[in-house]
């Protein structure tokens, strides 16, 4: 409470500070613990990853994890049973994880940009108010739905397909995976270029529709090129969310740890199996479920990077034209 | 209040069970009747493997800690040992009844009539060459490498991982079973113990068997998509798919029920759960479960169970195992 | 709590008697401000007087708000502000490290250019710096303190049936009168005001200036403006800034007649044509 | 005169037919993309709506003293009841192998609805009755035409002998369907017509009981000291690039997270909704983050001014004036968050929530499963009647997450300020 | 195809040499413009003479932009305008429903008010015009061209050693000489220009407003600018507009010093002073 008095009194300053309230200093506390809080995530999700991993390293050597090509987590768990030597070689899951990504942002990418240049350049404002939120809710549909169908109907679809031409496809092809987890990154790609379209400037697509160009031109040989590098970045952050997707995978994509980049043949993909490693047996001292923890950072950190890369290049374009 | 410890929380009033893959659909069976028909809790099951349950079932005494794990084979000296030194000194074994190992594949393709020897050298690491004693790795890479009549497609089976139960049955009785029928390696059973288990219990690493994780309704699906391959897993499995799987005959014998339960088939093995004593009364209704699994009623001959696809043992059997239940009888190896 | 407060009041207005009518309530001394690299304000040094109106008056970007903000310190809300020199407020420099902003901001109250007022009632937007200031003890006196600012900011009697409808709900002209209201609610001893009638219509420009006049009699103020007209019809003292410096302070009368500095000069010319 | 402007004078056909394909292609894109999740919405609602209707076959019970003992109503044995009325409905089934099959057409369940009946009609006791008793599935997928009886018997799973006994069935009126209620509210089970949602559903809403109480206060936190408070510099930097990558930071990363330090470090319960609510949590906390940043920034700076103007302290700025402005947004943002924390699924698998767990969790700390795992496990089921749950099961969860972002458009639109 | 274009290009030089080399090429007849509800322009009849540079003034929001950009029909960029009357370009009305926009746009070129050279090289940006058209067929001619836009705008000696780096890294002038460079590339009849110079320093102002006086010689320019001055040195005729009406129109000589109408005086002299 401050003491009215006092501060009229001449030669006394007026503007006393007041004892800050204990429960000020508390609020700014609490405020600082929770902001901190998204810094502990990082740190704890590190940690752990780390922790485990550098465990798992001391049981497979790192180089047999990174350059191995023959995935095979099967460790005996008894002394009786004789079993397999387990091999950790994490080839044939990034290959797998690539090929899946790929064929993803392989339909992601025209798809996205095709629909964010319409949208941003050609759409009514009316077919805009209703796309748009029509796009967006193909990225809000839970990932096991487009698992359950990717299994249940892309995959069998693009198996009859096939077998009616005459060649076999696997029923757990990377392709149908891909497709599935093609569409649902295609909002990312299209908002997102959406908006880095839009922030080009709009004195570029006057000086060229000036010089009689058409919207078509204006928008192929001077808006796009323009925007490139945010588009760019719009991709980097599609592909990531392609390589972190789980559920997709783990329903439509299989187990089989196949060095291949068949899209017709089934492949695994890393989070395949941290899933399938970790939703099983639970003991913490085995190379079979410390892998997971090894796959997990190597997922976290491909990730990282390609997300500061893509935040990166955007910020930057940003900038550009603010 | 939500207690942040589980030793400070209050009792866990629903029974926990992990284990095996091929007893999880006879014990949720069970756990669902049961949380019916009684007033307790229907049961949590996880399905974690044999190895796994095992695993976590003697990781200690405790509510943090299962009750019961189901297991497809005995459970070994080693994991008793394991259980003891984790103080679960008395474990109560449960055989539930019998399940085939069959060799599966899809109805596409023509059904496959193999010897457990076909078997053994079909998917050992290592295989006999030529003469008496002498070994070599594994040289079949097609069906008909082992015999002309076998079908002229790869060798490719999808099997369950060294900590699933079905596998230690399928190593001990089929692969062993196939490598017995050398007789100069049964011969070595009795000299070098552990020579003949190597060589018996070893299998190929080369690719041609696929390990495919715990959960056998992905192999199930696998090979509705591949008809050139095989799948081995349990027999209520077949029974669940038969409008999509056939097994392969095994010494001339198809895997059917009766032939399994009558012990003409020849890679049937038992099946268990084991429970941990020191948990029953502290955990409601665990008597009680106990007893509804070995009612008549679910693993009787006409029990639901065998609607699942589990083979019954015989009525001697049966009342013995009952009785062990019944007493809370110890195990003792 | 009341007799304490009642009291204070009474020994407020003793205290304000004694000092000389006229006396300089607020000095600035070399004030100099930065944004980041840039100066904004070069060695203002300007005395205003006690219950007079001073208009700031000078082309666009010249520091008047700038200078305005560093009399109630609202510029250390700029990250990349920083402010040199003393402005002496009571004897105390309110840029010394022991002065508290807030209290500070409780006796120099400020009006913006856009009217303001919090998306509250009528009454809670008045009656929000006397619950924080804890000036007011009752919900008696709250009404008292409330009805009373609302009469002196001239809003009384346009809105004392609907003081519990929003703000935001008026006509801007009455917003900014309430934000008048709200400023002297907590009987600050200054006024600040950045331009308060530039979003205003001229009737309500003519209510608001005619206030103005009226609450010079208790409060000093310091008004901002763009008008010369405005400076002309409210002010007494007029202070001229260009590019940063104070060029010339002194009567309004005089610097719009009489200019000393040909750049006010200038200024009031090329404006008035 | 010519018009030297015109499309043909230029030659510039070329150019406009380049420009519709290049524009036609963009709509067709669009066409694409949403076509498709038409489709698999549709389709996907289309085998769901299967899982409203249940069959029933009405069976003529003996309930007689000779099988119900008036005096002990309860320890009668139904399943043998159910099992004589079968029999009797078809006396010339005899091996023991078909007379399986014959039970088959029933759920195992029979016998217990039979016993509720029972138990609802005392005054049955030591009659014979006709009861409406539930088909299996495989039955109920043969009534509702699932089985192509034109392949070969080896090739189904339903044989001859059940479709011609189900048929006389329903040639004697003693098959029909009826709206499935247990899909509402039972919970999982082994048996596909017996399997309902409600115990994932009250799981996921557990589930997101934790995830809101952490992540909003946590989340709001958070923005206010980042965007209020905190002074621009290499800290503030440092966090806001942050919580970006951790926006973005795979689920099952979470997951992870959550085993290894929440089930194994601290050693909180498995398959709870606690522990998942926090894993989701902080899958969330980047999402709310954002969102209540942006809509503090929408707040306009001159509210700020008024109220430090008068002489509030940043805080009391913050807490009276901006932060209840920035409310709605920030709450908007929540439920976003939410909806993407109601469909995951990839963490929760992690931390035991996969398990079979047929009864509703009472509690955080009971077992639990979520929605979308459960979905995940049906779709897994090797029962062709789980196929028509899965899709029905998305239904649901589609509806709940139609729901939750239209109350964020709703909250959106009723609260957005013309400041 | 080549011929094609070669040969309209003569068709076309012919019939420029064929009219009156100082009569009509743009006649605006009661052109109005509304956006959305709101009228912008009323009734504007203007006649525009060949190689000349005409200068449109009046105060900010009179229309200015509006009119010239209904000389190119970039108004139809604007979803809510809406233009009525005519506008002759070559006794064409270019709203009549057979004009394709491209090819009229083809004819008047623009150059706006900030510079917006495209992202590519200044060689790009030259070349970008005659690359859409295809009015040229290979390298040599396409350098040729490039090489003589350039050296038109004046811009040839500065930049010939770096045609390939971004144009965007050039100076503010130089910039907007890039962008006239590119608007004559492609040999317009009319160049439309909006306030060329206002994002200019006075240096570069200069260079530019001697640029337009030459390209007066191939071109009829139409220049909108806010500074009287520059309009007084640059142009022959100026036409003043006033809230969306054309005022008056005439040389500009005669319109600054002898204007008829009271209005444009009052705006010429306002500014001067
Ligand atoms: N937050 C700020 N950051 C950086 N520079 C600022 C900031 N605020 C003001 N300035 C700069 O300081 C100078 C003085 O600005 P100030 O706002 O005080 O001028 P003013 O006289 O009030 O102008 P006006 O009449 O347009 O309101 C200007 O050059 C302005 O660009
Ligand atoms: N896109 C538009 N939408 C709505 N109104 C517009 C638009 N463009 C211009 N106007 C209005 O039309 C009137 C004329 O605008 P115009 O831009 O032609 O004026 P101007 O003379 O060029 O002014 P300045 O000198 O400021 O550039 C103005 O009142 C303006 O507000
Ligand atoms: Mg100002
Ligand atoms: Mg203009």
């Amino acid at each position: 409470m401050s003491d009215i008095s006092s501060k009229f009194a001449v030669g006394v300053n007026p503007f006393a500070k007041k004892s800050s309230g204990i429960a000020d200093k508390l609020i700014m506390v609490v405020l600082i613990a929770c902001a901190s809080v998204a810094i502990l995530v990082t740190i704890g999700i590190v940690m752990s990853l780390i922790f485990e991993t550098i465990r798992f390293f001391e049981q497979v050597p790192i180089t047999d994890f990174l350059f191995g090509t023959h995935w095979s987590p099967q460790t005996a768990i008894t002394a009786e049973v004789v079993g397999s030597s387990g091999a950790f070689g994490a080839v044939p899951l990034i290959t797998g994880t690539l090929l899946i990504s790929f064929i993803a942002m392989l339909i992601a990418t025209p798809l996205g940009l095709a629909s964010a240049v319409y949208l941003a350049e050609f759409a009514s404002s009316r077919t805009r108010s209703i796309a748009k939120p029509l796009l967006e809710m193909l990225a809000g549909i839970p990932s096991v739905v487009y698992g359950f169908f990717a299994a249940l109907t892309i995959a069998p679809f693009i198996r009859n397909t096939g077998a009616s031409a005459g060649f076999e496809i696997s029923s757990e092809s990377a392709l149908a995976a891909g497709i599935a987890m093609g569409i649902m990154v295609v909002p990312l790609v299209s908002s997102l270029s959406d908006d880095v379209i839009n922030s080009v400037p709009q004195s570029l697509r006057d000086a060229s529709l000036g010089m009689g160009a058409t919207h078509a031109e204006t928008v192929r040989k001077v808006v796009l090129p323009a925007a490139i590098p945010g588009i760019a970045g719009s991709l980097l952050l599609a592909t990531s969310s392609a390589i972190g997707e789980t559920m997709i995978v783990v329903m439509a994509a299989g187990l089989a740890a196949n060095l291949t980049l068949n899209p017709f043949e089934a492949v695994t993909t890393v989070t395949v199996q941290i899933v399938t490693l970790l939703t099983g047996d639970q003991e913490f001292d085995s190379a079979k479920t410390l892998s997971a923890f090894a796959l997990g950072l190597f997922l976290f950190v491909i990730t990282l990077i390609l997300n500061m890369i893509a935040l990166k290049i955007v910020n930057h374009f940003r900038e550009q034209y603010d | 209040a939500i207690a942040m410890s589980t030793s400070a929380a209050s009792a866990r009033d629903e029974i926990r069970i992990v284990g095996s893959s091929t007893v999880f659909p006879f014990s949720t069976t069970v756990a669902e009747r049961f949380g019916k028909e009684t007033d307790f809790p229907t049961p949590v099951i996880e399905s974690t493997g044999t190895g796994g349950g095992l695993k976590l079932f003697c990781a200690g005494i405790g509510e943090e800690h299962p009750d019961i794990t189901n297991a497809s084979a005995r459970i070994k000296q080693s994991q008793v040992d394991d259980c003891a030194s984790n103080g679960i000194k008395d474990i109560v074994e449960v055989k539930i009844g019998y399940d085939g190992i069959v060799i599966a594949n899809s109805r596409d393709s023509a059904p496959l009539e193999v010897t457990l020897q076909d078997v053994f050298l079909a998917l050992a690491k290592d295989v006999p060459a030529g003469e008496d004693g002498k070994t070599q790795p594994n040289p079949y890479m097609m069906w008909s490498d082992i015999r002309p009549e076998l079908p002229k497609t790869k060798i490719e089976v999808l099997g369950p991982p060294p900590t699933s139960g079905t596998r230690a049955a399928f190593v001990e009785i089929a692969m062993e079973g196939g490598c017995k029928s050398f007789s100069w390696i049964k011969d070595l059973k009795g000299s070098d113990k552990s020579a003949y288990k190597t060589l018996c219990h070893s299998i190929r690493e080369d690719g041609a068997f696929i390990e495919a994780g715990e959960n056998d309704n992905l192999i199930v699906q696998k090979l509705q998509a591949a008809p050139t391959q095989f799948g081995i897993f349990g027999f209520s499995f077949l029974d669940q798919n038969s409008d999509v799987l056939q097994g392969a005959l095994v010494d001339g014998v198809a895997p059917e029920f009766e032939d399994i339960a009558s012990g003409d088939y020849p890679v049937s093995r038992s099946l268990f759960f084991y429970v941990k004593k020191d948990h029953v009364g502290v955990i409601p209704g665990m008597e009680e479960f106990l007893a509804a699994f070995s009612s008549e009623d679910a693993w009787g001959e006409e029990g639901y169970l065998t609607d699942k696809g589990l083979i019954p043992m015989g009525d001697e059997e049966r009342a013995s195992v009952a009785k062990t239940v019944a007493d809370l009888a110890p195990l003792s190896m | 709590m009341l007799n304490n407060s009642v009291e204070s009041e009474q020994k407020m207005s003793e205290f304000v008697k004694t000092l000389d009518e006229n006396g300089p309530i607020i000095q600035a001394k070399g004030v100099e401000v930065y944004y980041g690299e840039k100066q904004a304000l070069f060695g203002i040094d300007i005395d205003f007087q006690k219950h007079q109106v001073t208009s700031l008056i000078g082309p666009s970007g010249c520091g008047k708000s700038t200078f305005l903000r560093c009399i109630n310190r609202m510029n250390d809300l700029v990250d990349i502000a920083k402010v040199k020199g003393q402005v002496i407020i009571e004897n105390q420099d309110i840029y010394s490290k022991d002065v508290d902003v807030v209290a500070l901001r409780a006796h120099v109250g400020m009006v913006f250019q856009k009217p303001n007022p919090f998306p509250k009632s009528i009454y809670d937007n008045v009656a929000y710096g006397p619950r924080i200031h804890k000036t007011v003890s009752s919900k008696d006196e709250m009404d008292y303190v409330v009805e009373h600012s609302l009469k002196r900011a001239g809003l009384w009697e346009e809105v004392k049936d609907r003081l519990h409808e929003q703000g935001t709900g008026l006509s801007g002209g009455q917003q900014q009168r309430l934000c008048i209201a709200r400023a002297i609610a907590i009987e600050p001893k200054v006024i600040l005001m950045d331009e308060p009638c530039s979003a205003l219509d001229p009737i309500a420009t003519a209510v608001v200036e005619e206030l103005i006049d009226e609450l010079r009699e208790r409060f000093t103020i310091i008004i901002v403006t763009h008008s010369m007209q405005q400076a002309a019809r409210v002010s007494q003292k007029t202070a001229f800034f260009h590019l940063g410096n104070l060029v010339e302070h002194g009567d309004t009368d005089q610097i719009f007649t009489n200019p000393q500095d040909d750049r006010t000069e200038n200024y009031i010319t090329g404006r008035i044509g | 005169m010519t018009n030297p402007f015109s499309t043909e004078a230029a030659g510039l056909q070329g150019r406009h037919t380049s420009e519709r394909i290049f524009k036609l292609s963009g709509l067709a894109a669009i066409i694409f993309a949403i076509g498709f999740l038409a489709i698999m919405v549709g389709s996907i609602a289309w085998t769901g709506s299967g899982a409203l209707r249940e069959s029933v076959i009405k069976l003529t019970v003996d309930l007689g003293p000779e099988n119900v003992d008036p005096s002990d109503v309860d320890g009668a044995s139904y399943r043998t009841i159910v099992r004589d009325a079968l029999k009797a409905s078809f006396p010339d089934v005899k091996s023991r192998k078909d007379r399986r099959k014959l039970y088959g057409l029933l759920s195992p369940d029979a016998a217990l609805e039979l016993k509720q009946y029972v138990s609802n009609n005392p005054d049955a006791v030591g009659q014979i009755v006709d009861v409406w008793l539930l088909a299996s599935d495989d039955a109920d997928i043969y009534l509702k035409g699932g089985v192509d009886t034109s392949l070969e018997e080896s090739q189904r799973k339903f044989s001859d002998a059940e479709v011609a006994w189900v048929d006389l069935l329903t040639a004697n009126g003693q098959t029909k369907r009826q709206f499935n209620k247990r899909f509402f509210t039972n919970g999982d089970s082994r048996e596909p017509e017996l399997a309902g949602i409600l115990s994932s559903l009250v799981g996921s809403a557990l589930t997101l009981v934790i995830c809101f109480v952490i992540s909003f206060p946590m989340g709001v936190g958070a923005a206010i000291y980042l965007e209020e408070f905190a002074k621009k510099n290499r800290l503030s930097e440092f966090f806001e690039v942050n919580i970006n990558n951790l926006a973005a930071v795979p689920s099952i990363v979470f997951g992870l997270l959550g085993l290894a330090i929440f089930l194994n470090f601290f050693g909180f319960p498995r398959s709870s909704p606690l522990v998942g609510g926090m894993v989701l949590a902080l899958m969330t906390l980047p999402t709310i983050i954002i969102a209540s940043r942006a809509s503090l920034r929408a707040v306009p700076p001159s509210i700020r001014e008024a109220a430090l103007g008068i002489g509030a302290s940043r805080i009391q700025t913050t807490f009276h004036h901006v932060a209840p402005l920035a409310l709605p947004g920030m709450l908007t943002g929540a439920i976003v968050g939410m909806a993407r924390a109601l469909g995951e699924t990839a963490p929760l698998l992690m931390i035991g929530m996969v398990a079979f767990i047929a009864d509703v969790p009472k509690g955080f700390l009971d077992s639990a499963t979520a929605l979308p795992v459960q979905i995940f496990l049906w779709a897994d089921a090797p029962q062709r009647g789980f196929l028509e749950k899965t899709s029905a099961a998305i239904i649901v969860l589609l509806l709940f997450l139609v729901l939750m972002n239209l109350l964020a458009v709703v909250l959106r639109r009723k609260f957005e300020r013309r400041f």
